[in-house]
This record gives C-alpha cells, structure tokens and sequence, in this order.
C-alpha cells in the first residue's frame, strides 16, 4: 500500500500523462463523431404514442433509479470500511455498462439475429437505431426502448456484487462486469427477448425472471465459491453497518421496480396495469411470509427480514409479473418470502459465504417465479397459459430454460473469474481485507461523523 | 487529587449528573464505551446467522475530585448508577498527580 | 427477554415446524388459485387512455415511495436505539395493508354502496376487478385504480405511529393498523369517496384531507393520550438522532405528494395540472410561514422546522388541491403553516406526548385544509364553489364531516387500542423502552459505525 | 450567541407577537384572494394531449426532486457541524424561489416579452396564467409549464450554494438568492427561452446549459472569491462527513435529470426519447472518463469521483441534450470528465475556495456543453445544425452567449453579495465557523448517534 | 489493583478478548480511539486536494486486574495484540487505588 | 513516566498535535468525549420543546511521556489549547507505572 502510493505521486508529478491522454481521448472522439453520428436519426413517425412513450421513459428513468437503491441496499449490509467500495461496484456498474450496452451490448442482444443464439452487429453504437418505433415496441421510440432495457443489463451484473462483497477488487470487479454482461447477459437476454431460440420455443419470462435474476444469482454462487469466505465469517459479528440505508435502498427498488416490471408491458394500458398489481402484490406477500417465518422461526420480526422478504417478492414476482393474476401473485410471492428465507437460513450450513445473498434471493427468487409463470400463467392474461391452466408443457419450458441459463451463467462466470484470476487476481489482500475496501481501493473513508 | 472512573448503563447518566451537581461537582467528562463483563448479551440475527452480542454499550464518566470530596462522589454515582441488575458497572479510583485548568494555568484542587 | 430468547432457541432446532408452516401455506395458496384466480380478467377495453394510465401508474408508484419516505422522516426524528422499530412500523404497513386492501380493503371502501355506509364484498379478493375502466375512473383499468387507492390505505396508518414511536410493541402495532384500516379507514372512504353518505351529501375531499389526514391525525391524539409519556419526556433531550434523513424523508414526501394529489385527479391534464401546482405552492408557503415564525419566535429558524412546515403545508392543501386555485393554495399553506407551529409549540403545555406530532401535523392541517376547501373551493376550477365563492353551506357541510370523521376516528381508535391493551398490551415494558424498540422488539441494531 | 440567545427568550414569553403577526398574515390572504383568485382557471381545453402532460408533469417532480438531491449530495460533502445548514440552503430554495417565480419570477421569465430583455408584469401571480395551452407547450396546460420551469428557477441558486458552503450567514443567503434569481435568473432565461434577444438570435440551450448552470457556476465563481477560504483550507483536512450520502444525492440527481432534460423536450415522443438517450450517454461518458483519469493521477479512482463525474456529465450535456446525437454526447460527456476533472485538480492551485465545486462542475461542464451544443447540434435530431454540420456559426452564437451570461452574472452576482455585506455581512463569525452552521444559525445538531 | 490500558489494532481485538476470557478476566472495557505514531498514515484524495491521514482508528481496551494477574494479563496481550508491524500500539500499567462493583457495592479486588 | 491526558476544544487539536511533535512527542492517542463544566452549553429546540445542552463535544488527549518530557509537554498543551475562555479545558497528570510497546516487547520509557 505505502509503495503503491509513492509510485503513484511519482506519476503525480508526471503531469504530462493526462494531457497525452486527453489527446488521444479527443482525437478517438473526432473519430467517433465522423464514423456514425448523424445517419440514424431521420425520420417522424406517426405511430408513435404519447402515454406509452411517456410510461417507458418513466420506466427507463424508474429501473436506472434502481441501481442507486441497490448500491445503498447492499452498501448499509457491509461493514463501515467497505461502504463506498460497495456502493462504487453498482454505481460504475450504471456508467460501463451503458457504454458496452450503447456500443456493443443492444446489438448483441436485440439486434438482428443469427441463429437464434446472438444478435447482429448492425446496430453497433446505435448504428440505425433511432426514434422511429422498433418492432419490439410498436407505439415508443426505438430508443427509448433500447435506453429502457439498458437500465436492465445495468442492475443485473450490479446484482452479482453481493456475493463477493467486502473481498474484491475492483480492477478484477471492472473487468468481470464487461465480460461478464458480454458473454452471459447480452446471449441470454437474445435468446430470451431478442428473438432467440428460447423466445421461439415459447419460453416466458415478462421482466426478467431469467434474464435479470437466474443469471445473475447463479453467477452470484459461481463468484462466492469462487472468491471463498470473507476473514471471520461465521466466527466473527460481521455486522451491517447502517440498516436504515438498506431499508431506504429497499424503498427505492420497491419504487423502481415497479417501472421494471409494469414498464415491461411496454406500454400503457390494460398489460402495465396488471403488471403493476401483480408485482405490489407479490412484493407484500413475501414480506409479509418472511416475517412470519422469522417470527415463528426466531422469536422476532427483523427489518432486515422484511427489507429482504420484500427484495425476494419482487425478484421472483419478475417473470410472471404480467402474465398472472393478482391471486397467483399473492401464491407466487407466498413462495418467494419461503424459499428465500430458507435459502439465507440454510447457507451458513452449506458453509459458502454469499455475502449479502445475491443467490439466495435472485437466484432461488429467479427460479421460483421462472416455476411460477409456468404453474401460474393464464391465457386470459396475456395469452399464455400455464400448467394450473392446462397448459403443462408451459411448465417444462420453463424448467428447461431455468436449466439451461443456470449452467451456462454458472460456466461462464467460472470461466471469467478463473482468466481474471490468473491475469491480475480476483481477491484483494488480506490486509486490504481488514483495512476495507475504502482506504485500499479508493483511498477514501465513508464518514467522519 | 483523585480520578474517579465510573461505567455505568446509559440511563442512569441523568441521575448521576444530577446527583453530582447537587454535590457540588462542577464538571465531568463522559466518554462512548462498549463493556464486556458478567452481563449476558443480547443476540442478533443477521443474515440468517445469530450472534451474540457481548459488548454492550455503556458510558464512562469521568470526574476528578479533591480527596476530601472523594467518598461523598463514590457514593453519589453508586446510589444513583444501581438498579441492582448485572451490569451496572464498575468504579476505579486513580490517584491524579496534578491538575491544570487550561484557560487559567490554575494547578492543583484549585484546577477541578 | 433471556428466557424468551432460549424458548426460541428450542424452537429453532424443532425445524420441522417450518416445514409445517410451509405445507399448511401451500395447501391455502391452492385453494385461493381455485377460488378466485382467472375470473376477473378477461375483456379489452378500448375507452383506455394511455396518458391518463401512465399517470395514474406512476402516482400509484409515488405515493407508495411516500411510504418509505415516511419511515425515513419519521425514523430520523427517534433515539438511534429505536430507528429499525420506527422504519419497521411504515415499511410492514406497505405489505399488510396492501394485502388487507386486496382482501377486504377495497371492497369495503370503494365496492357497491350499502345504505351509503360501507361498500359491500362483492370484490373481495380483487373479485370482479379488472383491467376494464370502473366507474371511479373512466379511462383507467380498474386495477389501477385500486392500486393507487391502496397506497392511500397503506400511508394512512403509518402516519400515526408519529404519536406512539419509541414505546409500542410491534405485535400491538400490526393488531392495530388491521383493525383501525378496516374499522376506520375502510368506512370513512367509503363515505366520502366510495359512494357513501358523506360524498353524496356534497362533502368533498380531494385527495384525501378528511379520509387520510383527519383520520390519522384525530387517531394519534387518542393513541398519544391513551398509551402515554416516553420515559423521560420534557425532562431529557430525546433528541432526533439523524436529522438528515428526516430531510431526506421529507423531500421524498413531497415528491411523492404530486402522485397523492395531482394523482387524485385520476386523469392527465388540466385538474391534474391545477392540483400539481396548488400543492406545491401550498407546501412552500407554509414552509416559509414556518420558518418566519420560528426565526420571531425562537431566534432561529431550523431546518426540523423547514421540513415539518412542507409536510404541513403539503398535509393541509391536500383536501383542497383540486378545488382551490393557486392564490387560495397560497392562503391555504400560510394557514398550515401558523396553525401547525402552534400545534407543535403547545403540545408541552398540555403535556401529551404526540412524539412525532402525527395530531400536530396531520389532524391539525387536515381539518385547517378541509375548512380550506370549504372556504375557497371555486366552480371555475372543480365545479365546486366555497364561503369565498357565495356557498356557505359548502363550509358547514366540511366542518360536519370534520366533526364526524373526527369523533369517529378517536373513539374507534380508543376502543381498538383498549382492547389489544387487555388481550396483549400495546406498550413495552420499561426496561424495553431503555434498551430500545431495535434490540428489544426486533434484535437488531441500527448502526456499526 | 448566548447574549443573542437571551434576547429570544425575552421574545419568547411575549407570545403576542405570534397572534399579531398571524392576524396580519390572515389580513393579507384576504386581500391576495380577493385580487386574484379565480380569474384566470376557466375554460377547459381540448387540445391538451394526456401523455404529454403527463410527462411534463412527472418531469416537474423529477426535477424538485432533484433539489432534495442536491442537498444530500452537498450535504454530505460538507462537515459534520454542518451538514443541516448545507441541507438547509437547498431546501429553503425550493419554498423561497417557487414563491418568488409564482409572484413575479415567471412572468418576468416567460411574461410577455419587453424589448427582448424582460418579460411583462402581466402573468404577476400567474395571472392570466391557466390550464390552457401556452405558445411555450401546445399541448400541456400552461400551468404545468409554468410549474416544471419554477423547478428550475429553484435547483439553479442552490447549485451556487456549494461555492460558500461551511461560512455563509442565512440571512444573508436567504436575501442572496431571492435578488439573484431576480436579477440573474429571469432575466438570463428570458433572454434565451423567454422570447427574449438571445433566443431570437439563434442561440440554442436546451435544457439549461446557459440558463442554469453558466449563470450558477460563474456566479459560484464570483461567490467563492467574494467570501473568501474556509478556516483551514488547504491545512487542515476538512473531509466530508457522509460519502454514501452524497452518492445517494448523486443518485437522486441523475434520475431527476431525466425530467430535466428530456421533459424540456415539452412533450412525450421522439425528441424527449433522444434526449433521455442523450443524457445517460453523457452522465456515463463523464463518469468513466473522470475515474480512468483519476485512476492514472491519483492511482486509484474514488467513489467521490465517480459521483462528481456522473454530475460533470449531466450539467454538462444539458444544453446539448436535444439537440445532438448519441454518439456526440459521448463525446461531449468526455470532454466533461477531463474539463471538470482538470478544474477541479487545479483548484488548489488558484487556491480560492470553491468548496464543493459549483463552478468546477456547473460552471465548466455548463460551459463546455454551450459549446458542445454549437459543435454537434444536427438539424436531423432537432433542426439546428452546429460546426460540425456546416454551421460554424452557431458556435459562435453559443460562444457570445457564454461570453455574455458569463460576464453578466459574475458582476451581478458580486455586486448582490458586497450590497449584502455591508449591511447584513455575509459570513459567519469565526467562532461560529468554528462550531459549524448547525448550532450557531440553526440551534440544531444533524446527528445524535 | 493495576489498570491495563492497551491501544491495539481493531481487527486483532476479538483475540485478545478471547485470550483474556481464557486467563481468567471477566470483564473490560473498550473505546474507539485514534491514534498519531509512529506508524505512517495513509493518503486520502477530497476535491482534488490530496491530505495525509496521521490519526489511525485504534480501539483502546481497558483491564482492571489484581495485582497478581498482572504479568499474565500483560503477555496475554502483548502476544495477541502483535503483529510485528509498526503501529500495534502500546500497553499503559496504571496503579489503581480503588474498584468498586456498583451493583453490590464490593470493593477492591473482590470487585474487579 | 507520567499519563497526561488533556481535555480540549476540537479546533485547537491541530495546534496542539503541532506543538508536541515540535518537541518531540511521537505518539498520542485521541478520544471523543462529552464534557460538562462552567462553560454554559447552548440551547436546541426540537419538535417546540427548548433544551439547553450542556454536555459539550470535546476531544480528550493522551500522551504518555518520561519524567523529564512533563513540563515542557504540559506548557505546550495548554499555551495551544488555550483560547482564554470558559471550557477551554483540564490537563490531568498521572503517574504511569509501565508503557510497554506491543510490537517490540520494549518497556518503560524505551517504549513511548
Ligand atoms: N475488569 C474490568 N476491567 C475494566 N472494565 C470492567 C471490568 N469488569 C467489568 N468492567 C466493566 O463494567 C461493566 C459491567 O460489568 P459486569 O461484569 O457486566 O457487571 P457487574 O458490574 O454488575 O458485575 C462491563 O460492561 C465493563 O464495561
Ligand atoms: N506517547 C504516547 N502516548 C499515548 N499514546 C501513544 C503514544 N505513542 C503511541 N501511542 C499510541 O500507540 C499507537 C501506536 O503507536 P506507533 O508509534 O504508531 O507504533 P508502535 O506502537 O508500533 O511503535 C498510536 O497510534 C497511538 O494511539
Ligand atoms: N472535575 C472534572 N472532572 C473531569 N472533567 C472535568 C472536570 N471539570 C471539567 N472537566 C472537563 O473540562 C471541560 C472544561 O471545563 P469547564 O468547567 O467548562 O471550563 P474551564 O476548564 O475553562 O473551567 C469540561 O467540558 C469537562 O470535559
């Protein structure tokens, strides 16, 4: 650490560095600017609507609001010394992602498919993406649909950072989210709603059941088994530091997520509504069952509990948001505050240490409400019919694209953290461990109260 | 000159305090701790792990008194700091070799 | 508390009674899919306006971050010791009473009028509520409409744990909101905004000063005279432990107050517009007022004080907000804003202990709004013409419905705090009230820092 | 303090003066009712388009929010003994301006335009001001026009707030922002989106790059020289108390943003679509720009960093928002990043002290994206071309206008701050910095924890 | 009766602890404390100023002990407290002239 | 060896740290406290209920030093913290009976 610093006031006084680099950072501009500005961005069309406009641009505004929520959900769940370290790994999560999304990311995933596996690269740094509606959303600009799924391939790697909480680096953590977001999200996010094989096959997932959660919470356990257990887990109190600002965090997903789910409709009508209650529903029902549970379970009802029983309703409600009733959704997210209580209560047995529970609760929350959909779908909804519906071979699609996503995203991340592993290492040093992430990562400390 | 140090719960420092001023006490100073002793703790659940919390927060008060004055205050805290429950708290008496009141240069009993 | 942490302890390896739990829960989630799921969702409407829908949607979503909201205004003002119990009490009256107004809550209020009392069970569990319009909203799917009143139902209770923060159990608190909702809540918005007698006798509310403010408000009075003083009370600084999430508390209130009021509108446009503007000029004014009389008053002007002006300012213009014109709104909120302040600078001298002046804000500037309405409603805004605009009699009607609504209101509650008082006792004991509602009622601890 | 504390206890038992001055008070709403309610919210309108309003009216909320935002995001940054009068002056602004703007400030903004310099008296207490469409938004009622740009006027002398945070009297700052949005505010806004000369002249802003931050980040300028360093700069370490809160203000910035800058597309379609897109591109263009910078620099890149960033992106790609593509506001939020970043860092060297950097970022980034605007502007996106599309001219229109609103708020703003110094003085006594804002101009502590 | 005053590393306080409770001692007490040393700070960046951080987070723990104890409590800490790096602070050996258990009134050893 | 342990106002902390590294004094040990004294405290108003505060924020100072240090530690403490007004603060002096350095085993006045 102390060399580390010396070497970097040598490079301090090295002014010239920034000036080189801005540059170069200038002339790739000019470049940029040359290449593709200005050709996607013609035409008016007519078919665009005001309400469903203005419903998806909330939304947008609504799911991005969420990747603050969660920093501050998983920022109070730390220790004091890994509180901005923990907040940066979902804020810069809301800044690289965009980009790869603006450059690289949408094309991959809604672009022009290839073999029901990618997508194309035609729309590469929005190339022809502009203002006329897409065939994704007949009644909204183009880009606002493609703004409104950004914020979603933003939160879901932002989601993984629980695992590894308060251990690593975040060099490795930058380098892991692009890979990441490249080679699991952006396929499976095609595969599932960018015109993909799954999508042709029937499988459903409203708002991201499997795309956003099974993904990221199957990952989440590849990286907590991966990394390895924090100094002192299970030995030592390893205590949330500030539990209002995980409840705050709380609130402002709840308040997202109701732009993620209910603007999944795309837009504003009959669908969002549904959606909407389903999703509140789900929400309550789990926080409601969480308590319950620990209530009987552990003599007292923790905000905790219920800040997490309420993350775990709307999680899994996501897939079947829109496609249940409000009843199935009270069942559904019933399921969700069990499940997910037993998954948390459980772990110290298994003995990995998923820290603040990115599986326990995305994960086992992704395939509950993936099942559900299945169970609980009614065509007199949106079309499609599930198993308690008569439609069982619904509920088998649903069982084999949780399979097939859970695999692949738990390979995959192996696969990425081992390559970062060997390259410049995943975890950070064990003094850097107990001196936190603040003062070793980001030479900062997060009070002086 | 003695230092009398005294952990006591946190919601006994308003009797304390005012058992003390009636004694004529005219300053003190009280400090943030977490005490480990005979007292069980409490547990907390995070994360579906329990714990048990050991360290339990307190308050120490420090007052610096004249030799005459010291048993009149040990038993003024004592009185007032007890409920007679595990936990409430420990005296140490210290010996203070000087003391300086800063704005005066004031030494000695005078400086309390 | 030892004992009953080693009884739990026992249970804790009996952990089949979990799986019990689990088994009995799923037997009752498969008969509630059987009974009501899939009935009520059927048709398209085409009278659905998209515009009108996506603000309705996004108010829903704004008043439910009131909730939160509330729980951080409110949870700043308490001791550190009692921050998760006070946060607990907003956030757990999200989930229940969401679920109490699917349930029962909305057929209560707003299903078909019986003798203009209350609303009959026919929608019981959403029965017959579905995406086409309903009558209270023409060109909005029902269930957003139902949504959005039941974040209405969901805030009105947590306001009044203001009155008992700091000394109720929370066992006692979950009886209570159930029951006040159903028995005082339901009825009163059903009175006023569900068809009932008050509505059709002409009595208006907007958005909610009598059905929301007054109820709480009259209710925190009885709450705050019927369980007591705090330990401590005008003797000890008990002082705010985190003042600014108070203010962050209070901007997310006001925030979600456009959804509260401009919401009631229940369609986009001029009313919405009117009722947008009259709010928030009517907080700002009293925000001022406030701070005038408390920089003459007490040499100083505070920023607790700047941020319990807004809410009574936004408390009081409430009623009126769709009646009134901005220069009444102006009026209006300078009234909240005196009326309020003297409410919370009396409170000592009649030594009730309304710890976080739920009666003070909410009863106060829900009757001084109420009477607002009645004075300067205008037919120009909303057909409606107050004292100021020759109708006299529109002011004796509100000042009857305040009379009622509140005499309703503090008997109602009396009798449900008396009666859970004998059966489980609504106040912890005092060596709880020392160590705090987080350790004691809920085991946690707000902070590590 | 204590003698002045004496005087208000003196003040305290003479309670008359509270009924006197309420009675004034009530004298005076009857009089305001009697002149100007109910004259101008008459007919209805058909041309209001549902989602257009409703999209304005959620950007209006959007953008207060923001103000609660910005006083979280300097609040944290300030110290502890002052984080509730930091808080304090941008919430304040919100109750004080938008009286101000109802009264007088938007009429002399949008009122009928006098010789290109100032609106007319006209629309005084929005007179005449209804729910019909104004020539300002077709489609919206004039009102929620009126209302979404009052959340300008409030956001914009809270921004210059961050220049003498820690060492300014309230009074004196009370008076400052109620002269500086007079004569600073509307008169600038008027001269660009007003109707007035510079608008007419061709000069683009979209979302208020000249408007809001030129005029607030030189006047932070003027104001940081004016009042001179804090006790200790550049000695003492003079941290910021709260880093988490200041990335959730951070967090609440960005999302109100959005109702920033893409609600002054006025409506609910392809231009506020492109305007949302543009936003996001920038604010993340900033951010990683700013941490590859500081990473390089400094050797690590901070979460103080990535906030300051992501707000350097946004004030910057303001002016430009609707009117440049995506991948120009990529550019333009780099160019944010490195501009903002090299202010910042030279800061010391100057070694005024703007403390939490109102001009480093507002005043900069405002003036980079002016001229960004004037590079990048495409007649595809918005009509208007800039250098890089042929039209060398517009640049030099933007740089005239920077020149002149530079020039023009600087002297205001210096001559406005030496007025108030001689009579009221505008800092606090040593002492008082000494203690911090909170005990000597509020009586208040922020914390107890 | 001697106080032990010992200015340790946070995350090497759970072994001292332990430590301690296996010789024998029954209670402590415990404060935050910062600590200027020896030991270098390190840098931290605000607003583009770049400041040494020289108060480092301690926690100071405090022993009463019988005079017997002394040497034993001594090492237990020394030897947990230790890193070998600059910066694991100091042990203080106070006399102490006096404890009292405010619940039961004891005095002197009886009441450590 | 001597304890000296200073009570003082958060401003003249920096000050003060200055002076004692001037003169040699290596380390010192800093804890946030409350203090209660003449000094009158200064009233807050919190939901219409007026409280006067009396126990004020201070920041107390520990240094141990040798014998010889004492003087000339003692008069830099309080020509630096001293502002001239009421609540300027106490010094206390006590008598320390061993410093042992953690790291090193060192003890007495090696080890300060
Ligand atoms: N040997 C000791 N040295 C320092 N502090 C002690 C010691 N023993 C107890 N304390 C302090 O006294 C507090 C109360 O002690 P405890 O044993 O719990 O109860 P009691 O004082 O009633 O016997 C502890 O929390 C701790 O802060
Ligand atoms: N003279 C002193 N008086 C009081 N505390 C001291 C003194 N010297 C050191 N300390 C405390 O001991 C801690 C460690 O001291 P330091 O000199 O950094 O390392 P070491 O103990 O290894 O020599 C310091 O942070 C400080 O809290
Ligand atoms: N008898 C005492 N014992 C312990 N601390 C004291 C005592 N008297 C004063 N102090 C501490 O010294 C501080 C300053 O004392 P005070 O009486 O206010 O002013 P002064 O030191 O100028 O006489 C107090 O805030 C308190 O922390």
């Amino acid at each position: 650490m102390k060399k580390q610093n010396s070497e970097l006031r040598s490079q301090n006084s090295d002014k010239k560095n920034i000036k080189n680099f801005s540059a170069v950072l200038f002339a790739f501009c000019f470049l940029l600017i040359a290449l593709f500005s200005g050709s996607a961005f013609a035409g008016e069309s007519s078919k665009i609507d005001t309400g469903d406009t203005a419903w998806i641009l909330v939304s947008a505004a609504l799911v991005m609001l969420m990747t603050p929520g969660l920093a501050l959900f998983y920022g109070g769940m730390v220790r004091k010394k890994n509180v901005l370290g923990t907040l940066m790994q979902s804020f810069i999560a809301i800044a690289i992602i965009s980009l790869q999304w603006i450059f690289i990311g949408y094309t991959l995933s809604f672009g022009p498919d290839i073999s029901g596996i990618i997508g194309g690269l035609d729309w590469m740094l929005l190339n022809d993406v502009g203002v006329e509606p897409s065939s994704y959303a007949k009644t909204v600009p183009h880009l606002a649909f493609m703004i409104y799924q950004a914020m979603f391939a933003v939160i879901t790697p932002a989601l993984i950072s629980g695992a590894f909480a308060e251990r690593m680096k975040f060099s490795a953590y930058v380098i892991f989210i692009l890979l990441w977001t490249t080679l699991v999200y952006d396929p499976v996010c095609h595969w599932i709603w960018g015109g993909g094989w799954m999508g042709k096959l029937g499988v459903v997932d409203f708002a991201g059941g499997l795309v956003v959660h099974v993904t990221s919470g199957i990952s989440a356990l590849a990286a907590a088994l991966f990394i390895g257990k924090r100094k002192g887990y299970l030995e030592e109190l390893l205590p949330p530091h500030n539990l209002p600002m995980t409840v705050l965090g709380a609130g402002l997903l709840w308040f997202g997520w109701f732009g993620f789910n209910a603007g999944s409709a795309l837009s504003s009508g009959e669908l969002s509504a549904m959606a909407f209650v389903t999703t509140h529903t789900g929400a309550c029902a789990a926080t409601v069952t969480w308590l319950i549970i620990e209530w009987i379970h552990r003599g007292m009802p923790t905000m905790f509990g219920a800040a997490t029983g309420a993350i775990a309703g709307l999680a899994t409600i996501t897939p079947a948001a829109g496609f249940v009733s409000p009843s199935s959704a009270l069942i559904i997210g019933i399921a969700a505050g069990g499940f997910c209580y037993l998954a948390l209560n459980s772990k110290a047995k298994f003995g990995y240490d998923d820290t603040l529970d990115a599986f326990g609760v995305h994960g086992v929350g992704g395939i509950i409400g993936t099942i559900g959909a299945g169970l609980f779908a009614s065509a007199a909804i949106n079309g499609v019919n599930g198993f308690f519906f008569g439609n069982a071979s619904q509920l088998f699609k649903q069982l084999m694209a949780i399979g097939v996503v859970a695999v692949y995203s738990f390979i995959i991340s192996i696969v990425i953290f081992k390559i970062i592993d060997i390259v410049i290492g995943v975890r950070v040093c064990e003094e850097c461990e107990e001196n936190g992430l603040d003062i070793e990562q980001h030479g900062e400390a997060g009070y002086f109260l | 000159m003695k230092m009398i140090t005294a952990v006591i719960k946190h919601f006994r420092l308003n009797d304390v305090r005012k058992a003390l001023t009636d004694i004529g006490v005219e300053g003190m100073t009280i400090t943030e701790v977490k005490g480990f002793g005979r007292q069980k703790g409490h547990f907390e659940v995070y994360r579906g792990v329990e714990y048990e919390v050991r360290f339990l927060p307190k308050v120490k008060v420090e007052v610096a008194v004249s030799d005459e004055k010291l048993d009149e205050t040990l038993s003024a805290i004592q009185e007032n700091a007890r409920t007679g429950e595990i936990g409430d708290g420990k005296i140490f008496v210290y010996n203070l070799e000087n003391v300086i009141r800063i704005r005066t240069g004031e030494k000695g009993t005078e400086a309390i």
